[in-house]
């Protein structure tokens, strides 16, 4: 009996306090199989944002920084410029509302460590209020009649990697979702050519993940999943939405794997 | 009268329910309530308590830390109802869920299969309110005459159907003490 | 295709979710009637001889619950 | 007769006072254990055609207060301890161009991320001003549900009046906790009185241009506005000092608490008195003006003083520097998100009567 | 004698502080001309920023609110809610930099007052350091070497307009400069349209305008406005960067004044 | 010899000695009166390999400190009051995960935006925590540009030894002044001992992964924690507790005063002196911990106070708390930018003494 | 193109930035030889004869020192 | 010996530089120095005044308030240096822009027509320096005999053409009192 799929190491294999069926758990396991096959483990620092993932330092079993909300991406800014050759991975969901300055500055700036967003369209620790990429007509405590951008002036869902793919500093910026396997392995081939370029020193990474949320949707896992199919992917396109890495070290990081 | 509740169950039980209903009906009746509830951090799951105060008086601190009366809904709450009963209290343990009593001798404990009670009914998830009845039933602090004006205030119009079922669950707690 | 597999599952950390289940195109997997100690309904391998160790189940498990093995 | 008395969390009491009060325009940013406070605003303040935005930031909250309180509104944020950091240079702001605003901190346990739970640790934000420069806000302290309503729709009156901002100072519990709660009368915001000195309407009402402002680069006139600003201060304190006291007249030690505290303070000393020990209990409403002097008074009296807090000992210094040597001032607090008991505050007392 | 070009009515006639040759003037008087052709200076509010127009108030003949450094489109938001009949001009220089987060989620909400943001690529009043706007190669107290996106990782310059265009809730956002009388026509009119627009209630609004810091470039103003032509200029694109105003209005609006 | 002293800016004199202290990263943002120190370190750190950024915001910069303290670097930012403003929730953050890190803050006047001129309107900001929860910092206060190199450079061995943040609180005129300067030996930063609580170096240290956080949601724990820190704090308080007097033995009235306005006050002692009138001078060097007890001693011995500053009276209130009732307390003060002259103090002095 | 105008500077407002200089097509205007009391060389119509009333030393001025007339 | 001097005049005219320049030559000759200078908050024009101080012990404030020595650079300054010096000190005029001396019948006021001298020597932007002559000239608190020195170390090697000009200046400065 051989081993086909299994738990990766930089993961510790401990029951989570994720709700059934969260988005982060996907994530947080594909990250650590790219940290596992790039043999990062003990040179990789995570930013655990405020939000769900505030438990992700319980999770991956390598150093972790705790920053305040919003501004893991000016806290990685500074943790990557003084160990440029660590891997610093900055986890996030909080970046387009309160962290909107540190995500475009550090974009602009070309800072070196890789962004993963998890968008799942709600804020969803603090129980549900809208968030900056919460869909139109979506319900959230704080747009109880969902969300509404003329009428009560709520805004529109902001696309994070299209308003970053503006900046001179951003390299490469890609959408995924962790809805079903095909998405979850383009999601996680999407990571390790972030990574990858990232210890190669090119430039600004981000990856953004589209992730159910099922309890503040109110819905059960599989509605949720079947929620994001519905209505988010169509909104968010998935795809590299910019690639400018280096061609040839771009082409190795796309093979299959 | 004072009567201090403590609550304790997980997520997902009622438990923040029971105490609001408790006190909306306690209010009806004229007395003064506070219900402070304190759930984990994590979203699903996790520790569900409440601190619930009926007096006839001004209430001092809305914090429960000896109380005349505990519900116990679960079995990893057994041991904070051990902590905070005051001495010669009343226990009411969900039966149905916890199998090993509180140590507490010098207490009445009460054991009310809400579970299966509930089940009967109709529903495992009006559970919290044959527990309600029973609370009632056992320290009568509450009478809960106002529960059914209560509920029809508390739930849409659509939903008043489950009232009659709500009500029964609160009879057959108060039988079962 | 003609592989044959194996889904082992953790039953104290799977929460039920059942998005395995939703994932597994042999249709291995349902809900098992017991809970955990959680008192979460776990995913079991209701038709374990069907797997065809695709690893979709481990792909899309949040809780990492589910090891699978090559027979 | 009980059945105006709604049952509501102190979050949702503090919404529906500030409605009531005339509040016009609420902007605010998610935060635990405020949340419903938010919610509520955002189900209520719509419907109504009023305004509510759910802020980018805590930063971007108060600076949107800023922007409607210089029009005249009535305007409010409200927060939690992290994000009241994050407030404080707009804080400063109203203070500096003298704007009304309220500011609700349902405060929860710190330093940095800290916990969710209830605290009384901002006592010194809240009442030194964490932000720069010389200035103070009026501090609320509302001890129950009904006062948080109480307090917050005193505190656009009160905050109108004296042009200085108002912080209502609560905590986790009392955001959480529900009681009942007899509602104020709802003013209509259209019957307030116009802010002469406010921006925009200056066709209707003819007059000069209104700037408003709290920049002076002179250091001469800045010196001069704060001083006028510190004259009218002393008003204030002379005012609005507020205070409750609980058989504090035969007391041998006075308890001194405030909110939470002064709840867990009165149910030591109700089990106190039911042993024979006197102890009296002073709780002050207004946090800032702080009733220095009936304390200096009561200490003159030759009482004693414990000053009980969800803190590492903050409000204790005013107690100190009201005291001011002439009485023994002890403490007792629980923090990180700890409320203290009924009990261990007795035993406290009984600990320092003996010694 | 006939008077063909002078003093507007809703600007004071008095001295500024202005340095010598300082773009701000001619931003000044433009916006003063469109508000005396509207009629709106008794409906009129200004908020003044932290930075060199920190003075605006002084000039200006009408109201004026002035907020905490960055925070204007925070503080303008509320105060167009507040005041939606009125003329609300958010005059600003730092917006691309603390800025960030609150003009970004101002436009996205579709705020409907006009942004008024006057690049002159440095910080003026705080005597030169590097702005978000700042070219790459220019001098700064804070770039002594110049700007530097690569080596020191000092970011690129930002293009506010093109950022801002990607959000759903900015209805127009135009380029001008003031370096000679045709730019300045223009710019004036972009000015026109898009606080026309702002009191058809249209949705967000912002005119860049490309002026000349004579004191911090360290050149005499001849040559500052020199220095923008050749440098400035070619990098910031000068027009419409979008409008997607009601087609009838914009055209009436465009028509030359 | 006069050789090794240069003529610098404070501003200059502070950067200068952060880089010698072994400070590999500085995040700022422009603000006057400390724009010096800010091009002082654009100039110096990219050359030597370290790290300078001009962050987005005030709020960014804070947030960069933090991670790389987080790493075990030595970090570093600057401001003036009401970029310091923005940076307490930063602050609180760095003080909940207990990181060293040295903050500058070169005081200008408030409240608001204020004015540009000197002040020491911040002190209740800077030695009460102006951000949340139970916290406090070492706060170093400088009264010239040679004590503002020394002070500094020495502020990152403190935040180290003890991993409490250090602010040095210094105001416009400390920063803007020229005087001559003997800079301390500059230190590389390689020779630092590693911190084995920092993030990064797993490998080379093979150790189990280190997590800094401020966080912490179980009440209990969050409360031993703070405890723990606080008695940390006591050893600070024991140890570091730093004044400088001048003639207070024989004096019938010590002046309390720190920075700018101690020297003012040495100025007007001196005055005072050449008239026969016996004033002596107190200076607290660090305003946390501040030198309660032996304030208290003097007070017992009899002497009178009178606290002068640049503000409205802000660090009196700890003359007071140290004097507990035991001496006469009085205040005198400018503010808005306004900087008092010998004369004033020594007539006020008079004042008091006439009395 | 005919047209004819005089410009008339307002000494004491004007800074001279001499961006009116620059922008005169017609080479009306120069600095003044005296100072006003700010101590700045003010801006003159050093040949008001060619003025065209084109307002382009009205349009760049930054402090609206300059009032055009047609004549 | 303790020298307190106050400089006024408006940005431009170097009134800044003659502050450092004093105390920089003052530091060399062993003295303890500070400056301290204050602008408005515009960029160009405006106030230009410093505080400056030389002396042999250390130095209290470093804020002039009564000055020994008071330079007076431009018209506008006049008010402020009436009222700055203390009884008996000395005033520098700058004859060539002040026009109405300091009403100060107590104090000895010099004239010394800067402009004038320095556009002889050659330009006038080197008036400042020739008061800083004229300085040392009156109260001989700083000898500046390091000046060449001084100069050299602050003036790049480029410009070290300058320097014969300055020295000239001060001389000049000298001459005049
Ligand atoms: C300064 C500050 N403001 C607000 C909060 C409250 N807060 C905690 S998490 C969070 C948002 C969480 O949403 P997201 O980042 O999308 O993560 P998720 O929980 O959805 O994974 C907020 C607003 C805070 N901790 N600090
Ligand atoms: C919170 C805060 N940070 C920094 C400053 C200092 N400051 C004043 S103006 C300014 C920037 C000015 O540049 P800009 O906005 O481009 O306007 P300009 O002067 O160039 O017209 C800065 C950084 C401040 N006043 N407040
Ligand atoms: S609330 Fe949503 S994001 Fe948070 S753990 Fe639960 S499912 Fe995941
Ligand atoms: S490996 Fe594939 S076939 Fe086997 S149980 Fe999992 S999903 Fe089903
Ligand atoms: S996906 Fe994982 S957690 Fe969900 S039911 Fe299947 S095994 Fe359990
Ligand atoms: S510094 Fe620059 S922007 Fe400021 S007034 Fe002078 S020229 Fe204008
Ligand atoms: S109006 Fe035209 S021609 Fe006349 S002075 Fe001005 S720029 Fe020259
Ligand atoms: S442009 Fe205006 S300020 Fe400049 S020189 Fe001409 S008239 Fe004077
Ligand atoms: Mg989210
Ligand atoms: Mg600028």
């Amino acid at each position: 009996m051989e081993l086909a799929f299994g738990h990766p190491k930089s993961l510790k294999p401990i029951q989570t306090k994720y709700c059934p069926g969260c988005g982060h758990g996907v994530i947080h396991r594909i990250i650590a199989e790219v940290i596992d096959e790039m043999g990062l483990q003990t040179k990789s620092i995570i930013t655990n944002p405020v939000g769900c993932s505030i438990w992700a330092d319980l999770y991956f079993d390598f150093d972790s920084v705790q920053p305040a909300h919003g501004r893991t991406p000016a806290a990685s800014t500074a943790i990557k410029r003084m160990l440029p050759d660590h891997l610093v991975i900055c986890y996030q969901g909080d970046l387009a509302a309160i962290g909107t300055a540190e995500i475009i500055h550090a974009a602009n700036r070309g800072e070196k460590f890789t962004t993963i967003f998890v968008n799942n369209a709600i804020y969803g620790m603090t129980g549900g209020q809208m968030a900056p990429t919460t869909l139109v007509g979506q319900y959230a405590t704080t747009a109880p009649n969902g969300r509404d951008p003329v009428e009560a002036g709520m805004g529109y869902p902001i696309k994070v990697c299209e308003l970053l793919a503006t900046l001179g500093g951003t390299k490469y910026l890609a959408r995924g979702a962790v809805n079903n396997p095909a998405n979850i392995k383009k999601t996680k081939k999407y990571i390790r050519t972030a990574l990858e370029a990232q210890m190669r020193g090119e430039g600004f990474t981000l990856v953004e993940v589209l992730a159910q949320c099922p309890t503040n949707w109110k819905m059960s896992p599989a509605d949720a999943v079947g929620w994001l199919e519905q209505n988010m992917i169509p909104f968010y396109p998935l795809g590299e939405i910019k690639n400018t890495l280096q061609p040839a070290q771009t082409d190795a990081a796309a093979g299959e794997r | 009268m004072i009567e201090k509740t403590y609550m304790a169950g997980f997520g997902g039980q009622g438990i923040i329910s029971l105490g609001q209903m408790w006190v909306y009906c306690a209010m009806k009746e004229g007395l003064q309530v506070t219900f402070f509830p304190a759930y984990g951090a994590e979203k699903r799951g996790g520790i569900a308590r409440a601190s619930v105060i009926v007096s006839d008086a001004e209430i001092a601190s809305p914090l429960v830390t000896k109380a005349h009366s505990v519900i116990v809904m679960s079995q990893d709450s057994v041991p904070i109802a051990e902590e905070i009963c005051a001495p010669g209290g009343v226990i009411l343990v969900n039966s149905s869920l916890v199998k090993a009593d509180p140590a507490r001798p010098d207490a009445r404990i009460i054991r009310v299969p809400c579970n299966e009670i509930a089940e009967r009914i109709g529903d495992v998830r009006i559970a919290n309110m044959v527990m309600m009845g029973a609370l009632s039933q056992a320290t009568g602090a509450v009478k809960l005459d106002h529960f059914e004006a209560v509920l029809k205030s508390f739930f849409p119009p659509a939903k008043h159907g489950l009232i009659p079922m709500n009500l029964a669950a609160v009879a057959a707690g108060r039988k079962a003490v | 295709m003609a592989n044959k597999g194996k889904p082992v599952i953790d039953r104290e950390r799977c929460k039920g979710c059942l998005l395995c289940v939703r994932a597994c195109p042999t249709k291995v997997l349902g809900p098992d009637t017991t809970p955990n100690s959680w008192g979460y309904y776990p995913s079991s391998a209701i038709a374990p001889e069907k797997c065809i160790a695709c690893g979709n189940c481990y792909q899309v498990c949040p809780d990492v619950a589910i090891t699978v093995y090559k027979l | 007769m009980a059945d105006d008395i709604r049952l509501m969390k102190g979050n949702e009491a503090i919404g529906e006072a500030a409605i009531r009060a005339g509040c016009v325009a609420y902007f605010g940013y998610p935060i635990t254990p405020q949340n419903e406070l938010t919610a509520y605003m955002a189900a209520n303040m719509f419907p109504k055609g009023r305004t509510f935005i759910q802020a980018e930031s805590e930063t971007s909250a108060i600076n949107m207060v800023y922007g409607a309180a210089a029009t005249g509104a009535r305007a409010m944020t409200s927060s939690s301890s992290p994000g009241i950091s994050l407030k404080q240079e707009g804080i400063s702001y109203l203070c500096g161009a003298d704007l009304p605003a309220v500011i609700v901190n349902v405060a929860r346990s710190g330093p940095g991320l800290g916990g969710i739970s209830p605290s009384q640790g901002d006592y010194f934000q809240s009442t030194r001003g964490g932000g720069h420069g010389d200035y103070y806000t009026i501090v609320l302290a509302p001890k129950s549900v009904q006062e948080s309503a109480d307090l917050t729709y005193e505190a656009f009156a009160l905050s109108d009046k004296y042009r200085i901002p108002v912080l209502v100072l609560a905590d986790g519990l009392i955001g959480q906790m529900m009681e009942g709660v007899k509602l104020p009368a709802p003013i209509d915001p259209a019957s307030l009185p116009k802010k002469a000195w406010a921006a925009g309407r200056q066709a209707e009402e003819g007059r000069a241009p209104n700037h408003v402002s709290s920049m002076n680069l002179v250091p001469e006139e800045l010196e001069a506005l704060n001083i006028a600003r510190f004259k009218h201060y002393e008003t204030v304190k002379k005012e609005l000092c507020r205070y409750e006291e609980v058989q504090v007249e035969d007391a041998d030690i006075v308890l001194v608490a405030y909110g939470t505290s002064a709840r867990v303070s009165l149910g030591a000393l109700q089990a106190a008195r039911a042993m024979g020990v006197k102890v009296g209990l002073f709780r002050p409403i207004t946090l800032w003006p702080f009733p220095y002097d009936r304390l200096n008074a009561l200490a003159k009296r030759g009482k004693r003083f414990l000053a009980v807090e969800m803190s590492m000992g903050q409000m204790v210094e005013d107690v100190r520097l009201a005291t001011n040597g002439q009485a023994p001032v002890d403490f007792y607090g629980r923090c990180g998100g700890m409320v203290p008991s009924e009990e261990e505050v007795l035993a406290e007392v009984q600990r320092l009567l003996a010694r």
